[in-house]
């Protein structure tokens, strides 16, 4: 194949990798190329990326490779946080409380396993708006808080209790089959452990 | 006669008749009622004796073909009052008919609709990024919340779209980039929260080691600052940390 | 500016939103630009992905845009995948959906009266899994909820907006020629109305 077809598939596997990344190992494997050809692929993306005026481009670290933005467009990315949405709760904080309100009490840890990334901001969003608070805190040597939803939470979704929650459909025989709901309640190890 | 019966391959008895359509090669438009009629119950007769549970709806269908099957036995008669009724109404299969044809309307949609979410599925999307290195601080905001449940649902429903992807067989990258001047605020806003003295390993919620080192150069760095106040009643007793009274955050507020 | 860079501009921005996606007046918006102007670039970026040996492209969903993978590297990307994303929903439920979809608003009892069988558990899912949402109340003494589609239903299927549903199947063309079917299905309301 190709050297521009493998950098095609690379750019999609880079792109659902997200921040995690993916190793060089993962690459070739995915690939089924030798390492010192998945490098090489690597590196003629990189290349164009930064040869053009691309808006990302491919940064090691840790031992992998991840695409980020490039820090020349940083100022439109700060316009972008500054410009509301539609919505008042991002989609990143949506979550996060659909996460705590199924999962409730959880650990901040606990979340960004499930999510995959850093939810920090998210959780302070929702502290500020009321909708969750710090419920307690985890067992073990980390001590980490634990998160759960307020009475405000009840109040602004109509719920006299959290019972009141529609179920997740996990439990559906739907789910079952194809076992997803494991991205949500198998058992990802304790992080506080 | 050996019939396959698998109830659960049936949506109910619309889509076993429809099923049963099929397979006969029948028009819709003239089911023969007595061939139908014999091939539905001779499927319920073996879920019977199978012993499945025969959902009543079934039954309920059962019977309404037996009804139609025997008012077209009946004779017709010619009709010597109501000029206004159309001869074509009163054929018994009518409004069977117009409801199996309503319901394969959306049964095929269904179909439709697997083949659009097979071809959704083929398209991988990643998790918006934190931006939080480009923004300011939250201000608890006065602006009215317009979500709804259905909004929080959906979001979940985003998160699980996104396949998980396999973990790198070694590290895992990590790009927490945890200053150290964050983690004196964050210490202090703690401390100042709970007003009293808290266990110095409470101070270390996470089990990394970057984040542990962080921690533990910013209390140093609290403690050189006189911003907080580390205690020990005797050797090796637990170590305590107390925040200076007054004390908020670090240079801002 | 000239548009290559705009278009690098646009593309971080698409990269950093991920899967909540930008409408169009978030874009104008953050690079202070006209709707149609900001439409241009959009447009411009799309086509360059399609052109090229890309990995990704933009999509257009439930009323924004969002970076994808292309669907051609969907092997690759499934050899890397630890748990499959969104699974697909049962029959029960497509129907149900199906039904939901052109027949809003609809009740319960409506949507049982069209699938000869009860209905309770599919509605369930589809409202757990936020693909449809009780918009009203019906008329009648009854006041049973009326159901209609979300936002999640178009990006569950990859649609811009409800009026992309494909026709409903008229099976007309087999069943005119036998004549009988105009006598009996002439004058039948439209469903989807």
């Amino acid at each position: 194949m190709e050297l521009i077809k493998w950098k095609g598939i690379l750019e999609a596997l880079l792109f659902a990798a997200g921040d995690e990344g993916l190793s060089l190992s993962q690459i070739s494997a995915v690939l089924e190329l030798e390492e010192f050809q998945a490098a090489h692929i690597v590196a003629s993306l990189k290349e164009e990326y930064d040869a053009g005026h691309r808006g990302i481009t491919i940064a090691e670290m840790a031992g992998g490779f991840q695409l980020v933005t490039k820090k020349e467009h940083s100022d439109y990315l700060k316009r972008l946080v500054e410009t509301p949405g539609n919505q008042s709760l991002s989609q990143a904080a949506l979550e996060t409380l659909a996460i705590v309100a199924y999962k409730q009490p959880i650990t901040r840890a606990e979340i960004e396993e499930i999510r995959g990334v850093k939810t920090e901001r998210p959780l302070q969003t929702l502290v500020s708006k009321a909708l969750i608070k710090e419920v307690g805190r985890a067992e073990g040597s980390g001590r980490a808080y634990l998160y759960g939803t307020t009475k405000e939470f009840l109040e602004h979704f109509g719920l006299k209790t959290i019972e009141e929650l529609p179920p997740l459909a996990e439990r559906g025989e739907d789910d079952i089959e194809n076992g997803e709901a494991d991205l949500f309640f198998g058992n990802f190890p304790d992080p506080v452990e | 006669m050996a019939y396959n019966v698998k109830i659960d391959a049936f949506e109910g008895p619309m889509d076993l008749l429809l099923h049963l359509i099929n397979r006969l090669e029948i028009d819709i438009y003239d089911i023969p009622m007595a061939e139908i009629t014999g091939q539905y119950m001779a499927y319920i007769h073996a879920m019977k004796e199978l012993e499945l549970d025969i959902a009543s709806e079934y039954l309920v269908m059962a019977a309404t073909l037996l009804a139609i099957k025997s008012k077209m036995l009946l004779p017709i008669y010619e009709d010597d009052h109501s000029a206004d009724e159309t001869e074509y109404d009163d054929d018994p299969r009518d409004e069977l008919v117009e409801k199996l044809i309503e319901y394969r309307k959306y049964k095929e949609a269904a179909v439709e609709f697997k083949h659009m979410e097979e071809e959704r599925s083929l398209m991988f999307s990643k998790p918006p990024s934190d931006l939080s290195q480009f923004s300011k601080e939250i201000e608890p905001s006065r602006q009215e919340l317009n979500v709804t449940l259905y909004d929080m649902l959906g979001a979940f429903q985003k998160l699980l779209r996104r396949q998980k992807l396999k973990k790198p067989a070694f590290t895992r990258i990590t790009r927490r980039e945890i200053s150290i001047e964050k983690r004196m605020e964050e210490i202090l806003e703690n401390l100042n929260k709970v007003k009293k003295r808290t266990s110095f390993f409470e101070l270390f919620p996470y089990p990394e080691k970057e984040y542990i080192v962080v921690t533990f150069l910013a209390v140093l760095e609290l403690m050189k600052m006189n911003e907080i106040f580390v205690e020990q009643d005797s050797n090796f007793a637990e170590i305590f940390v107390v925040a200076k009274e007054g004390v908020e955050a670090v240079g801002t507020h």
